[in-house]
């Protein structure tokens, strides 16, 4: 596929312009609901990004997981706590701190990339495209106790989330 | 597929972006979605150096992480989102520098 | 509880804020175009989530003076109104309303025309029942299945009640002392295998419903009155009898001929929405007993009208008022005569109006579905609330 | 690849994917036509009516009529609504459910494309959809709609988790027996799954998960008896109320493509899919009976379900699937990988999963049994004797009496 | 009682004593402070006639004492008699004794002023909001006194025999100055037209209830008021003619615009009739009319003023009180 490298660039420029455009309106748009789908968007662009990169399984739980779950808890929380109702004071004071700050950080990030001098092989590496089976391998032998950390979190997590959201008892 | 530093840079901006959300915002849902951007970038980050074999141990090891990542931050924004929702409904408000109970 | 407007809604009552607090309550507006308000009723629901907080009902869209009509009309002229108030079990009304006006006037009704009264309004009880296992069907949610399988029972007593009077739904058959004219020769056949045909359908209707889970699931234990709470609310009817009150009109002050046939009254336990579906379902397979009873004592030929009528009728001064049980409950005519051609008052009290002032307490505090069938399973007829 | 081998010539790739994705396309709309026409007849046969007869031959052409007069309808926009959340949430909907059919396999060789990650992929984009119903409901600034949004949420959430992990134990079931040297990675493919039923459709290894998907999928469809979100006489059709012509309906077919979708996952996956029960290679022809015939005994089934149910509740819909569906499907989980990790053979785990299905049943009916109280009817009757009436007898006064 | 089905115009005439042992004097052995004034409706119901003070003690102890446990309140109404005031009619029934009693009582025809029984049934809170509305009786103690059949704001009481029925009037030709000019008769086409540019010239664009202004509510009310009472005058009118041809108990029929007397429940031949004028003839028995209604305090608005608005509203019980008092002292006195 020598031809598909060009190919495959154009199509990760496109994406990763959707993606930062959406980023963009995320952190500026005026409307809650407005940023969360500009969030979806985005995530759609990552995820795209990561199927680029050939890691179709990542591509596939980003999706699952964050483009529906997380989108909708926060859509919930959206809706039960009525933002829509009255245009709410959406960025703090400190905005042209926190712009100045980010241009910062992004110049220090992008000076740090362009500085190191990367060793890698040519864009055309023969990386292998990873399997299921590899995947499910790694993450059930080698990081077993991660990934059983992992659940517990998550299970507690989720408890901690619904005794913090469900109503007192003694709440009159 | 894109040379790494392009990777690279688009994912500089993104948490770079998502960086900006967060000390601009002060509504607490969008600080969320702002750190979540954050935790793409890096999690894209992972998997970019995994894909490109820049990481000593095997390339698997990065696309571990980043789908550890992904478990995590659903776990963080259903607990954040409890503790907004209960905000919202102890002090009607879900701005983070209107909730000052803890600043003494 | 504060009550506030969600979308910049205009309340009639006035909005009490009590803090600068915003709760995540709403108001609903149910009606008056909303596909379970079974007509132009209204209630506004205040909501949190899916739990409903208050209730508020607005009725009278389509009150249209019919008892200030009515005492401006002559004693006859006033009956074709009848069957536009409770225009499901019109034959029922307009029985009330010429039994008033009988006893008022003193009128000897023959005893063939009194059954043939009977005979019609126990075949528009069934019908109405009908009616309400349809539309309650479609309020807990079956696609229209219990809607055409009920009706199609229905289309058939009609058919029999356009043979009689010609008309399916406003009849005006009745006559202050008899009947308009006498029913078709094959009345009574027909009647027997419409009967025939109806029982089939009870049965259907029976299957449909009376054992489906998550019917039971959603109609157990909604709405549910005690026998005290139904009757302060002057709830008659299938609703009083579902909690376990067993007052029937046609037992308790007998009227007409009813005291010639030998019939059971259903009653409920738990008062709850699905003792009034099992009331009214019943009740349907009385009414075939009764009918049947009834076809086979009817005399076959005897005069339909008294011998002598007045041309106009002036009742002496007097009051009376005429209770029947309709379908929905206690029908009554409150009538007063002052010597004229007219009556001086005429009050209509409707069984919906009652059974419908007890909907909030029924709905507090329950699911925003539940409160639908429980306004269901009440079996309004907006015609005969508003009057 | 299968064009190319009908013709005989060969064609490049990308010809070729883009030739099947007409050919779905077409296929689906057709289908999605047909399904509207069919559910109109079968529901209106359940219902003692004869359904659409007027428009062509025994009312076949309805569906074209019903698009056309869609279609020539005014796009109505209420003036409060959010533009593009209004205007974009029918393509967010439809959309994904489209994008579903990549893996789909219709026969043993008709499909766009054979995914590694099938079922993955299926519920990961599959998921999206409600994103669009969300948008709907939020930006047509209608309580009715944000309240069947809400309520479509909710269950959305709630049923995936269950069919997920329902799919996670046929996966299991598929990855023993599909493992070749001890890489099993061609389980998640659907194609893998229904080539590995030729002798036995997983039904018979995974019943409880049969039943579990069925539900979620009546859920997932917003069927009755689970059809809070667009409940007629609760929210008056819910998070679409404010839509009207070709913008309606496109959730419409999105709805009915996600019907006949989730219809075709639920034959591949355990009626066998393409395959003949217990038969050996059949022809091309014969696969495409099958899978029509298949699927549709299943489109019946959930028809059927519309005219025979009513409607749940909303916290019983959740109770049902939190309560019972979730600790079913993840008891499914750990007993299939108890019973495959030692080896197993299969008719253990068909027997376990049965006993499973028999107990969840079981608990099903006790609880409604418990609900409904002891016998069905408890209406009393009393016979009623017209009453004597006499004067009540007068008592004396009591002291005090005023 | 007797049987159920014997004909009703056989028996004594309406108006008459219930028979001994019937409800009536249970009532009387409760209650025997109140002046129950007992008849025979037409219905065999027995038909209480109480003072207006008595009615939620009457009410109350009925439903409670056991020999009565008059526990339904089946229906609650009320009946304009013109001048001679309204009659509330109260129908109860004892489910568990199975009788049925019928209470009434008299209240002026303006201000009339009644003691709310909602709380001791919870039926009569909308029975009472429709009363309300339809007569213009005001309930004392009433939880929620919004109209509840007619619009919310609408300030007339359309079962009063003073509020015309327009169509119907019309079809008679009767008044038709008065109402031509609020609906304009069917003209030719041009007519019509020209008709209807008038009228949208001279009324001006119509408003909301709820955007006008105190003025123009004042404004409308006053139209209201004056509506009503011009056809009030034309009822007195129409009535008396209809009267002209009905068969009257006896005595001479009125002339004019004179209010002609409500021959309600008046016995078939009353003896004075002939003698005494036409006012006294057919009141039931031989009562004295009803005293004209005292001037009643104006209830302020509750916004403006709560305290003055409950004091108005007590003072208006205590007035109806009072003139219930003095019309059952006079009525003892004859």
């Amino acid at each position: 596929m020598e031809e598909g490298v060009t190919a495959t660039q154009v199509v990760f420029w496109i994406l990763a312009v959707v993606m930062l455009i959406s980023a963009i309106g995320v952190v500026t748009a005026g409307n809650i609901v407005y940023a969360a789908l500009f969030f979806i968007a985005s995530l759609a662009g990552v995820a795209g990004i990561y199927l680029i990169l050939t890691v179709e399984f990542i591509a596939l739980v980003q999706l699952l997981i964050y483009g529906s779950a997380v989108v909708i808890l926060i859509l919930f929380a959206l809706m039960l706590t009525r933002a829509r109702e009255r245009p709410q004071a959406l960025f703090g004071r400190s905005r042209p701190l926190g712009i100045a700050a980010a241009l910062g950080l992004l110049a220090a990030l992008i000076g740090g990339i362009v500085a190191t001098t990367w060793t890698t092989p040519e864009s055309s590496t023969a990386f292998e495209p990873v399997g299921l089976q590899a995947i499910g391998d790694a993450i059930f032998t080698l990081w077993i106790v991660p990934f059983i950390i992992v659940g517990v979190l998550l299970s507690i997590a989720l408890d901690g989330a619904i005794m913090l959201a469900s109503p007192d008892e003694d709440d009159n | 597929m894109p040379p790494l530093e392009h990777i690279l840079v688009v994912n500089a901006v993104l948490f770079a972006i998502g960086a900006m959300g967060v000390l601009t915002r002060r509504n607490a849902v969008l600080i969320l979605l702002s750190v979540e951007l954050m935790l793409n970038a890096v999690s894209l980050n992972m998997v970019a150096f995994a894909v490109y074999g820049h990481v000593d141990f095997g390339n698997i090891t990065g696309i571990v992480f980043a789908f550890f990542i992904i478990v995590i931050a659903a776990a963080e924004v259903a607990l954040a989102l409890g503790i907004v929702v209960r905000t919202f409904r102890n002090r009607a408000t879900a701005n983070v520098d209107e909730v000052n109970l803890l600043k003494w | 509880m504060v009550q506030q407007t969600f979308e910049g809604e205009v309340l009639t009552e006035p909005v009490v804020v009590e803090r600068e607090f915003e709760t995540v309550d709403m108001n609903i507006n149910i009606g008056p175009q909303h596909p379970a308000t079974h007509g132009v009723f209204r209630m506004v629901l205040t909501v949190d989530g899916e739990i409903v907080k208050d209730a508020v009902p607005y009725i009278g869209y389509m009150h249209r003076g019919g008892e200030k009509l009515s005492e401006n009309l002559d004693y006859r002229g006033a009956l074709g109104y009848q069957d536009r108030t409770d225009y499901l079990a019109a034959f029922n009304s307009e029985w009330v309303y010429v039994n008033a006006v009988e006893r008022l006037a003193g009128i000897e009704v023959p005893e063939r025309a009194e059954y043939v009264r009977l005979i019609l309004a126990e075949f528009n009880r069934i019908l109405s029942h009908f009616m309400f296992m349809g539309a309650f069907g479609t309020d807990v949610g079956y696609f229209g299945t219990a809607f055409t399988w009920t009706f199609k029972e229905r289309e058939r007593i009609q058919d029999l009640f356009e043979a009689v009077c010609g008309d399916r739904i406003m009849y005006n058959y009745f006559r202050v002392g008899g009947l308009a004219w006498e029913p078709h020769e094959t009345f009574v056949e027909d009647s027997h295998w419409v009967l025939d045909q109806v029982e089939v359908g009870i049965t259907d209707v029976d299957e449909l419903m009376t054992n489906n889970e998550v019917f039971v699931a959603r109609c157990r234990d909604i709405g549910a009155m005690t026998a005290d709470e139904a009757i302060a609310f002057g709830v008659t009817g299938p609703m009083l009898r579902a909690s376990g009150v067993p007052f029937d009109l046609r037992v308790d002050e007998p009227y007409s001929i009813y005291d010639r046939f030998h019939w059971e009254i259903p009653v409920g336990e738990r008062g709850d929405v699905y003792d009034r579906y099992l009331v009214r379902l019943e009740e349907m397979r009385q009414s075939v007993t009764i009918l049947r009873q009834a076809l086979d004592q009817m005399p076959t030929s005897g005069p339909i009208e008294p011998e002598r009528m007045p041309a106009r009728l002036r009742p002496e001064p007097g009051e009376i008022y005429m209770r029947q049980e309709n379908p929905r409950g206690e029908y009554g005519i409150y009538m007063v005569s002052d010597g004229t051609d007219k009556p001086w008052r005429v009050k209509m009290r409707s069984p919906c109006f009652h059974n419908l002032s007890s909907l909030r307490p029924q709905v507090l505090n329950t699911y925003l579905a539940d409160a639908v069938v429980a306004l269901g399973s009440i079996d309004i007829v907006l015609c005969e609330v508003d009057r | 690849m299968v064009l190319s081998e009908f013709a005989g010539v060969s064609m490049p790739d990308w010809i070729d994917a883009l030739l099947r994705i007409i050919f779905i396309v077409a296929l689906m709309t057709i289908m999605a036509f047909a399904l509207i026409y069919l559910e109109r007849k079968i529901l209106a046969r359940f219902q003692a009516r004869v359904g659409p007869t007027r428009t062509g031959p025994i009312g076949t052409l309805q569906s074209i009529a019903d698009a056309l007069k869609l279609i020539a309808k005014e796009d109505v926009r209420p003036i409060t609504a959010d533009r593009w959340a209004f205007e974009l949430a029918p393509y967010m909907a439809f959309v994904p459910v489209f994008l579903v059919f990549v893996p789909m396999p219709f026969t043993e060789t008709w499909f766009i494309r054979d995914l590694n990650l099938g079922l993955l992929f299926v519920f990961g984009v599959l998921g999206l959809n409600i994103v669009g119903v969300v948008m709907a409901a939020w930006g047509s600034d209608n309580k009715y709609a944000l309240l069947g949004g809400v309520r479509a949420a909710a269950q959305a959430i709630s049923y995936e988790i269950p069919m997920l992990l329902i799919i996670v134990a046929v996966v299991m079931v598929a990855a023993g027996r599909l493992a070749v040297d001890g890489d099993a990675s061609a389980a998640g493919s659907i194609n893998a799954i229904v080539g590995d039923q030729t002798t036995t459709p997983y039904i018979l290894l995974q019943p409880l998960g049969f039943f579990i998907f069925i539900i979620g999928m009546l859920a997932e469809l917003h069927r009755p008896p689970f059809d809070m979100p667009i409940a007629e006489s609760e929210v008056v059709g819910g998070y679409f109320v404010e839509y009207s012509g070709m913008r309606w309906g496109m959730f419409f077919l999105a709805e009915y493509t996600a019907l006949f979708l989730l219809v075709v996952l639920a034959s591949s996956l355990f009626l066998g899919g393409w395959n003949w029960p217990f038969g050996a290679d059949v022809g091309l022809g014969l696969q495409i009976v099958l899978t029509f015939v298949k699927t549709s005994v299943l489109i019946v089934l959930v028809i059927g379900s519309r005219a025979l149910f009513p409607r749940l509740r909303i916290d019983q819909l959740m109770s049902f699937s939190w309560k019972v569906l979730l600790p079913f499907s993840i008891i499914q989980v750990i007993a299939n990988g108890i019973i495959l990790a030692y080896g197993g053979p299969d008719w253990v785990v068909g027997l376990v999963s049965f006993g499973l299905l028999v107990a969840l049943s079981g608990l099903v009916y006790y609880i409604m049994r418990r609900k409904q109280g002891e016998g069905t009817r408890t209406v009393q009757t009393t016979p009623a004797t017209p009453r004597v009436i006499t004067a009540p007898e007068v008592t004396p006064v009591e002291a005090g009496g005023d | 009682m007797t049987s159920r089905r014997t004909p009703v115009a056989s028996e004594e005439p309406p108006g008459n004593e219930p028979p001994p042992g019937s409800i009536a004097e249970t009532y009387r052995e409760v209650m025997p402070l109140v002046d129950f004034d007992a008849a025979m409706t037409k219905g065999d119901d027995v038909a209480l006639t109480i003072p207006l003070e008595s009615i939620h003690e009457v009410l109350e102890r009925g439903r409670d004492d056991a020999r009565l446990q008059m526990n339904l309140l089946r229906n609650q109404t009320a009946v304009d008699w013109e001048d001679r005031g309204l009659e509330i009619v109260y129908h109860l029934y004892s489910i568990p004794l199975r009788q049925a009693v019928t209470i009434k009582s008299w209240l002026p025809a303006e201000g009339a002023v009644v003691e709310s029984v909602a709380d001791l049934y919870p039926m009569a809170d909308w029975a009472e909001r429709e009363c309300r509305e339809m007569f213009g009786i005001e309930f004392i103690g009433h939880p929620d006194p919004r109209n509840l059949l007619l619009d919310e704001d609408i300030d007339i009481h359309p079962l009063r025999k003073s509020h015309p029925l327009a169509p119907i009037e019309m079809e008679q030709g009767v008044d038709v100055e008065f109402f031509t000019k609020q609906y304009p008769p069917p003209e030719p086409a041009e007519e019509e037209d020209a008709a209807d540019e008038t009228a949208a010239a001279a009324a001006p664009e119509r408003k909301r209830v709820e955007d006008m202004t105190e003025e123009e509510r004042e404004q409308r009310r006053a139209e209201q008021a004056e509506r009503v009472a011009r056809a009030r005058e034309l009822a007195a009118v129409r009535r008396a003619e209809r009267l002209a041809g009905a068969p009257p108990a006896g005595g001479p029929r009125p002339e004019g615009a004179a209010p002609p007397p409500p021959p309600a429940a008046a016995p078939a031949a009353a003896p004075a009739a002939a003698e005494v004028a036409p006012s006294s003839a057919p009141v039931q028995d031989d009562r004295p009319p009803a005293p004209p209604p005292p001037e009643l305090p104006t209830i302020p608005d509750a916004e403006e003023d709560p305290e003055g608005r409950a004091a108005a509203q007590a003072e208006r019980v205590r007035i109806g009180r009072e003139l219930a008092a003095a019309r059952r002292a006079q009525l003892r006195g004859d």
